[in-house]
């Protein structure tokens, strides 16, 4: 009994301080990046779109990682408990990659005159966001609570291997998308420090916002499982 | 027995029953001769015949065939439950799972035979290095069977599987079908370098899928 | 032919499957000899044997199981495409038995002109004898059999009857859930009920 | 509910499958009341059957068949990915029967709280039990009926031997292959034999 | 009951199943999304967006879409010898074959709508006469629908049926692709004495194969 209750009480109790924390940075970040940030040189204020295109590609890549990792842990212990995590995570984690996509979009239009164009980043991050949602089709396809986790963990274990893809693909022949320009492999980031710590406190809000809709997301897919099970009349499962 | 053997019996019970009732291979190689020939009578030979269109071409129809294949060999086993049979053998999700990727590799194998031998005849494309051309196909299929049982798999028994398993399976192949088609592309040209680096990462895409399904991927036949 | 000891167990097993429970906390342990499983139509008899097998996940429970297991359900559970010898000889080899009394199983539930013709073009009681013909084939130490006695004439059910009667004899464990043949729960067998999901019979 | 009239003959019917003769030189004349087809497992039941509702085509000789017809082969043949009652309901309509009787002949079946379930997802005998239900929910002159009782319960075996009786008074013309309930045989029934493909009792 | 209510009973029913189990119309639109973003992606934006070859590889794609939802709808009657159920009805065979083509049509006609909108946004086509551009497809889809339920007809039950229904459906189908394709690429670039041409014979093939379809294939249901 101490062994369900505690990380569910635990969770409980933290919650709100999450989403508080979640708002307090949110409405920093907006600050921060809509007045405080300098106006870039060459771009104008469309740039600005990138405190929201780029944490939300970088938190669709946390997701999809964590996603992996529930996976894994599903298949390893099979408590319910990963398997609530993985869908929390996936179904965040096409948000924030839908995000990306529609922030990335907006951006195009003004800087490249398009909406959208066949480029190597572009694409990979449309196959990922295309693979998540048909993740969250096989869950929804399938009803039996231990097959659905399996088949699930399975797929969130192969599907991962995009996000490299997808980070990678700008190195690719004839990219037109920004190259590496934080995550440089050896050197400093090439950005104005302004910029740049703008760009790390809307990384940190949008981490935030993750962390507050898993804990929600979690908890209303584990009370899921426990109504059911209370509906059909037989004791709920083990939860970690 | 030990698992290896097992594997083979799996794979020869497939091959035979595919051989019996050819559905999945003589689909497979019609569905790549028929987009060969449509493509070049619609499209016009001489744009089919650019080596990288044509290369895309077979790299697409081989995916499409590989999922004929695949979900085709799962339904013949689910006609009379007779996956059931196999998966209550001691080893038998290993042996399913081992089996049904080295018989699809093999009937692709056919296919893409057939199919490049199609596509070389009738659109008179160069062939520069022979050689790489077939350790490119032969990587390229080996790369792209894994990745289709498990999917099929994951589908398996549930409701639109037919139509799920190409929504999970493309999008998860893109990145191989591009390095094969760079691989056949640059084979076919005689750019000796390209072929052999793509043909390293179809190598690679082969290992981690194969090693993924053979470890996670058994438990989840039902 | 030698048989392996084996036996099964469920403990506490629940099965759910589309949000509805099929099973209810069902704990059951099959040892050698004849168990048979009785019980209205809808009332879990498929899914225990399913789950005993392995075959369906247990939402809550255990499962306990030793030694190889031949099961044979509602359908013959043979590849269509492959003649009834195919059919035995792979899951023969597959045991790594030898695949020599395969002929004889066939022959002695009156195929033996019928063993190479694509299972699909036999008919129905035809292709339930080539699939009981397993029981011989396979040296298992448990078997588990769903309804085996529909679709088979006379002759066949008494043939089906006395090669129950060898297996228990072997000391093989046999589970037969039927709704036919009442006279099978005589003669020391166990009668196990279930009716709604849940024994009726501890 | 009316019944039209109907009847179904075959007059030196051979049917011919693969090469193998598999009915030879069959006459045969179903009038109303109950007709039960005894024989051996492969011994031609099922073709006969089919060829009776002339779904396969005879090599030799003539069917003739007047009225609507109801076979009912060893498959329950409803439809996956409907429920019951979606299917029951279909082939009513397609009589031009009206479709109130689907869910009392449902509920007399004891499917009335799984008739909105997908058919594949009920058990073999409530399977069974959804396809017999059309013996109720549809009027037909002739009723074909191929081993009807197999994975049936108690309850549902006497509550199809009361159907086809009932059907019997109704004036229907009722065919059963079975191996099972010796005790049909009885009662005025007519009893047909057959084996190896050739009628015994003419 | 009418011969045409019997058959809306079965198109009605063919679509509820199909509604439920989404196999074939799902699997078809993604084979055809997939088809345009493949080919767009391996073969280079600017080829693609050629009206000619995007026509082409929509009605190719289509037509395999058209197999493989018919072959499906078939094979889910097999399933429990629903099929014989069917036939035995009075009438049976002609609204099962009717129901068959009007089920498909409609069917293919959503892929077309969904695979149409698709490729005309990511190839960003030129779309001169849109109404003609309808009225191709239209009549392209239902020259499709009753050649293939003949095939798949002929080929019910047999072994290798898989791959026996491209090999009879394609040949056949090779004029009516070409001519829905002219007329698709004329449509779309502005030529409307050639789209209403193509249309014309798009309209003969759907009245032949239609009327001979009906007047002879249900007899080969069995
Ligand atoms: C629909 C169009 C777009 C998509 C799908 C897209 C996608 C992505 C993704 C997935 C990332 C994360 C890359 C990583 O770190 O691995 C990213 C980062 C970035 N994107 Fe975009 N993008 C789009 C349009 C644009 C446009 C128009 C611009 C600006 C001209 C832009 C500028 C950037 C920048 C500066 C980064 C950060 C790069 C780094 O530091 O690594 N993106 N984008
Ligand atoms: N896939 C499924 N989805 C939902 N319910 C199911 C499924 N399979 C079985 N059931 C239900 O589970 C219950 C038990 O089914 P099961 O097949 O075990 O019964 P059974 O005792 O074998 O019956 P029968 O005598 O008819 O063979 C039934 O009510 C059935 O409707
Ligand atoms: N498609 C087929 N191809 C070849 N032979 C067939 C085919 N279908 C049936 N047969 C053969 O025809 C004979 C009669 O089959 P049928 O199914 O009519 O027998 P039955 O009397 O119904 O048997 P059962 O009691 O087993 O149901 C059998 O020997 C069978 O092997
Ligand atoms: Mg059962
Ligand atoms: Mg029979």
């Amino acid at each position: 009994m101490i062994e369900t209750t505690f990380p569910r009480g635990f969770a409980l109790r933290i919650r709100p301080w999450l989403g508080i924390a979640a708002a307090a940075s949110f409405a920093v970040a907006s600050v921060m990046a809509l007045a405080w940030a300098p106006t870039d040189a060459v771009q104008g204020d469309v740039y600005r779109i990138m405190y929201v295109h780029v944490p939300a590609a970088w938190l669709a890549y946390l997701a999809f990682v964590v996603v992996f990792l529930a996976s894994v842990g599903w298949l390893w212990s099979k408590r319910p408990w990963f398997d609530a995590a993985a869908v929390a995570s996936a179904e965040i984690g096409v948000l924030f990659t839908g995000l990306a996509l529609v922030a990335g979009s907006i951006w195009a239009k003004p800087t490249w005159g398009v909406w959208w164009t066949w480029e190597p980043r572009l694409v990979t991050t449309a196959v990922m966001f295309v693979m998540y949602v048909g993740y969250l089709l096989l869950r929804s396809l399938s009803t039996d609570f231990d097959r659905r986790a399996t088949r699930a963990a399975i797929l969130g274990v192969i599907l991962v291997l995009d996000v490299p893809i997808v980070h990678l693909s700008v190195l690719w022949a004839n990219s037109l998308h920004q190259l590496p320009t934080v995550l440089r492999a050896g050197g400093s980031p090439a950005l104005d420090s302004a910029m740049l710590l703008t760009l790390m406190v809307s990384v940190a809000a949008f981490t935030l916002v993750y962390l507050y809709f898993m804990s929600a997301r979690v908890a209303i897919e584990l009370s899921r499982r426990m109504t059911i099970w209370g509906a059909a009349g037989a004791q709920p499962p083990r939860l970690p | 027995m030990t698992g290896l053997a097992r594997v083979g019996l799996v794979a020869s019970r497939e091959l035979s029953a595919e051989r019996r009732q050819p559905d999945g291979a003589v689909a497979a190689v019609t569905f790549v001769a028929v987009l060969v020939l449509l493509e070049s009578l619609v499209v016009g030979p001489s744009r089919a015949r650019d080596a990288t269109v044509a290369a895309a071409l077979f790299w697409i129809a081989l995916a499409f065939a590989a999922i004929v294949v695949a979900m085709r060999s799962f339904d013949r086993e689910l006609d009379d439950d007779a996956l059931d049979a196999l998966v209550v053998l001691p080893g038998g999700r290993d042996a399913l799972f081992g089996g049904k990727v080295l018989a699809l590799a093999a009937t692709l194998g056919l296919v893409a035979l057939v199919g490049g031998v199609l596509s070389l005849v009738l659109l008179d494309l160069p062939l520069a290095l022979p050689v790489h051309v077939v350790l490119v196909v032969v990587l390229g299929v080996v790369a792209l069977a894994p990745v289709v049982v498990v999917d099929v798999v994951l589908a398996l028994r549930l409701r639109a599987r037919a139509a799920l398993v190409p929504i999970l399976a493309l999008p998860v192949l893109v990145p191989q079908l591009v390095s094969a088609t760079q691989g056949a592309a640059a084979a076919l040209t005689g750019d000796a370098t390209a072929a052999l680096a793509w043909s390293g990462i179809l190598l690679a895409f082969a290992l981690v899928y194969g090693v993924v399904g053979l470890t996670i991927v058994p438990a989840a036949i039902e | 032919m030698r048989t392996v000891e084996a036996c099964a167990s469920l403990h506490d097993a629940t099965v759910v499957i589309d949000d509805r429970v099929i099973l209810r906390d069902v704990s059951l342990e099959i040892g050698p000899g004849l168990t048979v499983l009785r019980g209205p139509n809808g009332a879990g008899k498929t899914t225990l044997l399913r789950a005993l097998a392995g075959l369906v996940p247990l939402a809550r429970g255990r499962r306990q199981a030793t030694g190889e297991l031949l099961y044979i359900g509602h359908r013959p559970m043979l590849l269509h495409g492959l003649t009834a010898r195919e059919n035995l000889t792979f899951f023969a080899r597959f045991r790594g038995t030898p695949a020599d009394g395969v002929a004889g199983a066939l022959a002695a539930w009156g195929l033996a002109d019928r063993a190479d013709r694509s299972v699909e073009t036999l008919s129905a009681g035809e292709r339930r004898r080539a699939s009981l013909a397993r029981l011989d084939a396979e040296a298992t130490g448990l078997v588990l059999l769903d309804e085996p006695f529909a679709d088979l004439d006379d002759a066949a059910v008494s043939r089906l009857g006395e090669a129950i009667a060898r297996a228990r004899g072997d000391g093989r464990a046999v589970i037969v859930a039927t709704h036919a043949r009442h006279e099978l729960d005589q003669d020391g067998a166990r009668r196990v009920g279930i009716a709604a999901g849940a024994l009726t019979t501890p």
